[in-house]
């Protein structure tokens, strides 16, 4: 059962990556996007993490991805352009790309003895085991996070504003 | 007093800078303010040799503080033989640099004098300095006012004219001081030590194993080769003695590569030193010939100056590297000559040109008949660099020549002696078309104006006590020479052999034979 | 019960569709978009080795890369907005004022 | 227990839930006819059935038999997939409402379809991703009017979606844990005295969810996402027939799930409101019954409320509506949450 | 247990907070029509402020706080001293220099001081997590910044570039961390260092610091991973680019130090070789392309590159002189950067009115004082004599030397000749008699902000090239605040 959740939306979630690639439209990539961050989160419950698992989805499909549809909208944004530069990219981007993807690769498998097993239900991470580290070891990040919210505001205020004349 | 002075004399030029920064820029003033400024240098540096124990060796009005921990670098200064006359010469070419800039920096005055100022200390500096990185700071320092002013006081006006000469200068003399750090680098990551007494001994002892010792030596040679220059590093003179102000000019040729050549690179590396010499040897008579040769056939007389000055820059590198006594005194000697000289050649260039807008020597003609006193204080001056004896630059050649004779090389001498007649053959020419000759259309011009086109006051006051001097040194070497000889006596001898073998003083030979002829 | 190194050879992979829709998407919306991914995929190693060492640590970790995503797509999108006031277009190949 | 009857229980439970779900839906919208004309002095509808009580059926049928037009400008994929979304976002957040009491059977709960330790942030995860329907119903149908509708929808329910989670924190501190059932149990000893809107001192956050959950629903007077006079129906202007039919219904289903969640973590979900003073009943099946009673009843009420509230009060301007919770709403949770956190230190 | 209140520990940051919170809240309270300018004054005196208590944490005992997620030793205390004085100094000549109508006032001050936040955080903590979301204030901040002119093409485009590529290299930042912490178990640095002998796989230790390396060179725009630099300078207004060209690079390489010299102490013998190759490349790259640059901001961002490379030199020394060096190179490399930039500003004006070289001809003429700043701050960049710059580069190939990475010494000195062509030929620009109709110089009243940031520039730049001493012992203190370090230089 485990190894049948893995499989499939570890593949639902490869397939949304590469509909993210091969997609011509935006809004397309972004639902691709979405089924991506959805499939994770089941991964995410297969690992024992349920909070993460629920924050991903109101996070990045609840807030992070409407935001970009709400972007995608706003500006109406078409079908990409073939252009020149994106050949070059191509030709020039996959031989590093993969290798990139080898050295992880072979990086992980070498290292695959000494990395555990999951069982399913075996450590599962509650909110409240979750929040015991949060709020006491790691209080500072936490609260400092704050800062960086509010530095998102302020940027998003400035930036995307258009000024009285 | 003898342990600060070397501060005072470095400091005042620095004080008379910011000085002149602070004044309103309202006429002559900061013009004023430098002309006091340097003539306290001046005065200041006299000190040095009237308080200095001739015929002693080793360093004199040293002063040695900590500046720095770590790394160790010390503010260590100090005076001998070989460093007494440039100081001294350094500080009496602030005020003529001053007078000679006197009409001819008419705009951002305040700019120019403090630069002046602080390429003074930049010079007087790296003569003084005894820690190898004071030493490289004031060596890299002085670059800058003059490559700014260059840049700025671009004397030709086609367009990047100036600023090409600038940069050409600047990246000629800062890319080889590159290597130089990374051997001081190197020196210190095996020594712990930047000073130059306690590097020279630990050289000496053979503590360096000799295979870097080799690569250090060439980067010091390399650095200060240029500096000179050496035959084929000198591509940068042409162009700074054709655009520089005259004042800039007159000091950057020479001394701080001679110097430097001789106190860091025969006196660290004797050994490495030695071993270089036939191919510097070599160079350096290419050197004269190829200057001399050109210098004839130039068109602009400023290009001819550069080129005459290569030639006779050679000379000195010449005399370095035989590594005879009297062939190093001779270089010393020479190197003061050609600052003397060649100052006087400059301010005189500039005024012509100051006054006639045109660096074409084919312009000019019969000069004398409306100028006289220019054209003698010419003469006297070309004599000089000829090296007619009775005039200081004979005594230069002569030791050189002599030495490298009967020391180094019979034929190089006998090339190097051809130098010296091409040189009197430029030269006179120079003075013949520019002089002599049938009355240009400038010479006939000059009777419609009013002007006194002869030399004024404040020209006569530079340039006369200049003339004196060649004259005084040319009778009288021994006054220098006594401080000299003790100093690069050291240099002379192989290196393995420290026991002082003692060779009769050539002083005391030359006063005889210089009054003679 | 599978291994650990099948989520992080998925996670490898993902992050590597990442970094080539980096490369060669054209539209700035979609490029941010595989930065997204990347950052996914990283989420997924964190909980894995979370889940290997027990470590609550790791998800903590992906909380906050969360919390940052979030700040990042406002202020990226902020931008997005103004590069597109200014040249209605958002094609990478035309944000080309400056080239060496 | 194995895992197939685990997953054939679960099945059953499914499919029997949105059965009455579905009907809930249906007689919702009546309920609201019925209402809004009773408010608006005429009748309502009364003419299938008793007290037209088929009218829903009726209706169903007519959205079912009707021609499905699809417009020729609008973008295919996302034009179908939308109403799904939103139909299935609706659908998909009952399921882990514990709807009535703490009954088990082989060691699953009768009275919800899973009982999860996370429910509420579930819920809230449902709602968040429930934005896409209305967002891309309006934008695929390539019209300017769908398109405004959306955009102000998705800007709404994101801009509410904060004040309407963090009115629910306070909840979650006082009882702390996120499992619905736990928080129903929470509040079941005192009756109405220990639910949260009362003596969990709630009050507030009540009234914050109250609002917030309006606008999430986009119901009057915060219904901007379709106002009629407007934007001629707002997103679903090009959807006819079953689609058309699919946002209604998701409307209205979104409508039972927040009354379920308020009635859950403010009105004690199916305890009833004199808590355990009457000792609970004998008898299996009326033990059984009774949380269901009440747990629907709170439900009921919080429907007419709605409805009351969409018969009254006019509607908002954009502005207005950003503006107020932005300003308002977002500050006004945010102090609740320090309040309650205060409270819940001092407490000895 | 722990005497010293965690408070304290975080007091610098605990002020910033404050400062830019209270920014936001006048700024809100502020009349529209009136002038902001003031806020920028609260601003600087908030920073001031922070400068004032990072001092007073020299009195506490090194140690860490919040459950070691941020430690105050002599390192960070350099460091924090060093980012509120490049603040301080960007934010005076942002007051004289920022555009009066702009509408964004209040935000730019408060981004300011929070990005200060982020940047002196990062130089104090030790959890890796810490690390990261400081980082990211950081980075946010000068995205944000660098997109100030944005009705100017350049200006957003500058941003979406920075913001781009900022965001890929965290993702492979973060990348590292993961696989860090899964070889290890665990993200605190010191923890790191300790676990990290024991650990079972080191593929995944070396596949994370790889990874890690990629994420920081980034953030000191080393090459190969420097494309963005030229052109977010550019597009950046000039008081931005001033302040995002020193401090958050500071921080980083204070970063780079925490994260080396704290977390793989024990893999020295790996990075050393990797920060070689990166730091001839950064020299190499930044100086090539700088020769060949018109536009005077590329230029000098092509420079920087350059001296990331000149600064990534020094990793290559041993033990407690390398740390010295490099923290003594990113406060003169600071000073004179923030100095050269903001007498651009003072030249060009915020929205870049004179953007080429040619611009400046003649300005030692037109502008003398002004000029010689600029002059002044070249020759430093140069690395002449009585600098900083010199002394900085002089430390940085002395201390590379030493450990032994004598080639390095001499590309990189190579290279210093080399840009002494690019710098020469601005300065000689400048220094050149002017045209015959000059652009029009934008005019700025010369205040006292400018003015004083200006000077502090320049004595800051020459105190460090004159009077280093008392400078180099607080780095010699910084370092000695590793411990792997200092017992990596005994014998």
């Amino acid at each position: 059962m485990h190894l049948a959740l893995f499989l499939i939306f570890a593949a639902v979630a490869l397939a949304g990556a590469a509909n993210l690639l091969l997609q011509k439209h935006p809004i397309n990539a972004a639902l691709s996007l979405i089924v991506v961050m959805s499939s994770l989160a089941v991964l995410y419950l297969l690992l024992g993490a349920e909070f993460l698992a629920i924050a991903q989805i109101i996070v990045y499909a609840g807030a992070i991805m409407v935001l970009f549809t709400f972007v995608i909208m706003l500006l109406n944004e078409g079908v990409e352009e073939k252009t020149h530069g994106s050949r070059v990219a191509k030709l020039l981007g996959f031989p590093a790309v993969t290798v990139f993807l080898a050295l992880i690769a072979s990086i992980i498998l070498s290292s695959e003895t000494h990395l555990g097993k999951v069982i399913i239900g075996e450590s599962i991470t509650t909110t409240q085991d979750l929040s015991a580290v949060l709020f006491r070891d790691l209080l500072l990040p936490f609260e400092i996070t704050s800062v960086l919210i509010l530095i998102a505001i302020l940027g998003a205020v400035a930036l995307a504003r258009k000024d009285e004349q | 007093m003898d342990t600060q002075i070397i501060s005072l004399i470095l400091l005042a030029p620095l004080v008379g800078a910011i000085l002149v920064a602070l004044v309103p820029d309202r006429g002559k003033l900061p013009a004023w303010v430098a002309l006091a400024t340097t003539v306290v240098t001046f005065l200041f540096t006299l000190h040095l040799p009237a308080h200095f124990h001739y015929g002693q060796a080793g360093f004199q009005f040293e002063s040695d503080c900590l500046w720095l921990p770590s790394p160790a670098i010390h503010y260590h200064v100090g005076v001998d033989g070989l460093s007494l006359w440039l100081i001294v010469l350094a500080g009496l070419l602030g005020p003529i640099g001053v007078l000679a800039s006197w009409n001819s920096i008419r705009d951002r005055r305040k700019t120019f004098y403090s630069l002046f100022l602080i390429q003074q200390t930049a010079m007087i500096g790296v003569f003084v300095a005894l820690d190898l990185m004071l030493y490289y700071g004031f060596w890299e320092l002085s670059l800058i006012p003059m490559a700014i002013l260059i840049a700025m006081y671009g004397r030709t006006q086609s367009d990047p004219g100036g600023p090409k000469a600038a940069l050409r200068f600047f990246l000629f003399t800062f890319i080889p001081s590159a290597p130089l750090l990374v051997a001081l680098l190197w020196l210190y990551a095996k020594t712990h030590t930047f000073d130059f007494t306690t590097l020279q001994q630990a050289i000496a002892s053979g503590t360096i194993p000799a295979g870097p010792l080799c690569w250090l030596s060439l980067a010091f040679l390399f650095a200060f080769a240029v500096k000179v220059p050496v035959f084929p590093l000198h591509g940068w003179l042409t162009d700074v003695f054709a655009e520089a102000p005259v004042a800039m000019a007159m000091v950057v040729a020479g001394k701080l590569g001679l110097y430097s050549l001789i106190r860091f690179h025969v006196g660290l590396f004797p050994v490495q030193a030695r071993a270089a010499a036939p191919w510097l040897l070599v160079l350096a008579v290419i050197g004269i010939l190829y200057g001399a040769l050109l210098a004839l056939v130039q068109k602009d007389f400023w290009r001819l100056l550069a080129y005459g000055t290569l030639s006779s820059l050679s000379f000195c590198v010449l005399g370095i590297y035989g590594f005879t006594l009297s062939g190093l005194d001779g270089s010393v000697y020479q190197t003061l000559n050609e600052g003397i000289i060649g100052a006087a050649l400059f301010v005189l260039f500039g005024l012509i040109y100051e006054r006639f807008g045109t660096s074409q020597i084919s312009v000019y003609g019969g000069l004398a008949s409306k100028t006289p006193a220019l054209a003698a204080t010419f003469t006297i001056a070309s004599l000089a660099l000829i090296g007619l004896p009775m005039l200081n630059g004979f005594v230069g050649e002569f030791l050189v020549l002599s030495s490298t004779f009967a020391g180094a090389s019979r034929t190089l001498a006998v090339i190097a002696t051809a130098g010296v007649i091409l040189s009197a053959a430029y030269m006179l020419q120079l003075i013949q078309r520019v002089f002599l000759g049938p009355i240009s259309d400038i010479a006939s011009n000059l009777e419609d104006h009013d002007r006194d086109f002869d030399l004024d006051f404040r020209e006569r006051l530079v340039l006369w006590p200049l003339a004196v001097l060649m004259l005084v040194m040319g009778l009288a070497p021994a006054l220098w020479l006594r401080a000299i000889e003790p100093a690069v006596q050291p240099a002379s001898l192989p290196a393995q052999v420290h026991a002082a073998r003692p060779t009769p003083p050539v002083s005391a030979q030359l006063v005889v034979s210089g009054g003679q002829q | 019960m599978i291994p650990s190194s099948w989520y992080l050879i998925l996670s490898a992979v993902l992050f590597t569709m990442g970094v080539a829709g980096f490369l060669i998407k054209r539209s700035l919306i979609t490029v941010f978009m595989s930065i997204e991914l990347m950052l996914n995929a990283v989420n997924l190693s964190f909980v894995t080795f979370a889940h290997d060492w027990h470590a609550v640590k790791g998800q903590i970790f992906v909380f906050f890369v969360m919390m940052v995503a979030a700040a990042e797509a406002a202020v990226g999108l902020a931008i997005i907005i103004a590069i597109f006031r200014t040249r209605q277009t958002l094609n990478v190949d035309q944000i080309d004022l400056m080239k060496f | 227990m194995s895992i197939w009857l685990f997953l054939l229980l679960s099945l059953v439970k499914a499919v029997l839930v949105t059965i009455v779900f579905l009907m809930g839906v249906a007689y919702t919208v009546l309920l609201e006819r019925k209402l809004v004309g009773r408010i608006q002095n005429r009748w309502g509808p009364n003419r299938v059935g008793p007290f037209g009580l088929l009218q829903p059926l009726v209706d169903g049928a007519k959205s079912f038999l009707k021609e499905d037009m699809i417009p020729s400008g609008v973008y295919k994929p996302l034009y179908l997939l939308a109403p799904l979304i939103s139909l299935g976002c609706a659908l998909l957040s009952i399921a882990v409402v514990p709807f009535g009491g703490p009954m088990t059977w082989h060691g699953m709960r009768i009275f919800a379809i899973s009982d999860i330790n996370f429910g509420l942030l579930f819920l809230l995860g449902v709602t968040s991703v429930g934005v896409y329907g209305i967002a891309l119903a309006g934008w695929s149908s390539n019209n300017k009017y769908s398109l405004l509708g959306s955009m102000r929808s998705s800007a709404q329910m994101v801009s509410y979606e904060l004040a309407l989670g963090l009115s629910l924190v306070g909840v979650v501190l006082r009882t702390g844990s996120l499992r619905l059932s736990d928080i129903v149990s929470m509040q079941t000893v005192h009756g109405i005295a220990s639910w949260n809107i009362f003596g969990g001192g709630q009050f507030f956050a009540f009234f914050i969810y109250l609002i917030a959950a309006f606008a999430e629903t986009n119901r009057s007077p915060f219904d901007l996402v379709e106002a009629e006079s407007e934007l001629t129906g707002g997103y679903n202007t090009e959807y006819s027939s079953m689609k058309f039919a699919m946002f209604f219904m998701a409307e209205y289903g979104n409508m039972i799930t927040v009354g379920c969640v308020a009635t859950m973590l403010f009105l004690g979900g199916w305890s009833s409101p004199l808590g355990d003073l009457i000792p609970p009943p004998q008898n299996i099946i009326i033990q059984a019954l009774v949380p269901l009673f009440w747990f629907v009843a709170k439900v009921f009420c919080f429907l007419f409320l709605y409805i009351w509230v969409r018969g009254t009060l006019p509607r908002f301007r954009y502005d207005q509506l950003m503006s107020f919770g932005w300003k308002y709403l977002l500050p006004l949770a945010m102090l609740n949450i320090v309040g309650t956190s205060l409270w819940l230190a001092i407490r000895p | 247990m722990n005497p010293v209140p965690d408070l304290y520990r975080i007091l610098p940051e605990v002020v910033l907070t404050i400062t830019g919170v209270l920014v936001m809240l006048l700024d809100a309270a502020m009349p529209k029509t009136s002038r902001r300018r003031v806020l920028g004054w609260v601003a600087a005196f908030g920073t001031v402020a922070a400068l004032y208590a990072s001092l007073l944490q020299l009195n506490l005992p090194a140690g860490t706080a919040y459950y070691g997620t941020v430690q105050t030793d002599g390192f960070s205390i350099f460091f924090h001293v060093l980012i509120c004085a490049i603040v301080l100094v960007a934010l005076l000549v942002s007051l004289d220099t920022f555009p009066r109508n702009n509408q964004h006032t209040g935000e730019f001050y408060a981004l300011i001081t929070f990005g200060a936040v982020g940047m002196v955080l990062m130089t104090s903590a030790v959890e890796l997590l810490l690390v990261f979301i400081a980082l990211e204030i950081s980075s946010i901040t000068t995205y944000i910044l660098a997109g100030y002119r944005k009705t100017s093409g350049k200006g957003v485009e500058a941003a979406i570039k920075y913001f781009l590529l900022g965001s890929f290299a965290t993702g492979f930042l973060l990348y590292g961390i993961a696989l860090i912490f899964g070889a290890t178990g665990t993200t605190q640095i010191t923890e790191i260092a300790l676990r990290i002998p024991g650990a079972q796989s080191q593929a995944l230790v070396l596949g994370g610091l790889a990874l890690m390396l990629v994420g920081i060179l980034f953030k000191v725009s080393a090459a190969p991973f420097h494309v963005w630099t030229p052109d977010v300078y550019e597009g950046s207004p000039t008081p931005v680019v001033a302040l995002m060209s020193t401090a958050p690079k500071a921080a980083a390489f204070a970063l780079l130090i925490r994260v080396l010299w704290g977390a793989f102490p024990t893999l020295h013998s790996v990075w050393v070789p990797i920060l070689w190759v990166v730091a001839v490349l950064s020299m190499t790259v930044g100086n090539i392309a700088a020769l060949r640059q018109e536009n005077v901001k590329r230029m000098l961002a092509y420079s920087s590159i350059a001296h990331a490379g000149y600064l990534l030199a020094a990793f290559a020394g041993a033990g407690t002189a390398s740390i010295t060096a490099i923290a003594f190179y990113t406060a003169a490399y600071a000073a004179m950067n923030v100095g050269i930039f903001a007498a651009i500003t003072l030249a060009s004006g915020y929205d870049d009115s004179l953007p080429l070289i040619q611009d400046f001809r003649g300005l030692l003429h037109r502008a003398p004082v002004l000029a010689g700043l600029l002059l002044f701050f070249l020759i430093s960049l140069v690395g002449i004599p009585f600098t900083g710059g010199f002394f900085a580069k002089f430390l940085s190939f002395s201390t590379a030397v030493n450990g032994g990475a004598f080639w390095l010494a001499i590309i990189g000195l190579l290279n210093s000749g080399l840009a002494a062509g690019y710098y020469l030929r601005f300065a000689v620009t400048i220094a050149q008699p002017p045209v015959a109709n000059p652009p029009e110089l934008p005019t700025y009243r010369v205040g006292i902000a400018v003015a004083v940031g200006i000077v502090l520039a320049a004595g800051a730049t020459l105190i460090l090239g004159i009077a280093p001493g008392h400078i180099l012992d607080a780095a010699t203190s910084a370092a000695h605040s590793f411990p792997a370090a200092i017992s990596s230089t005994l014998p």
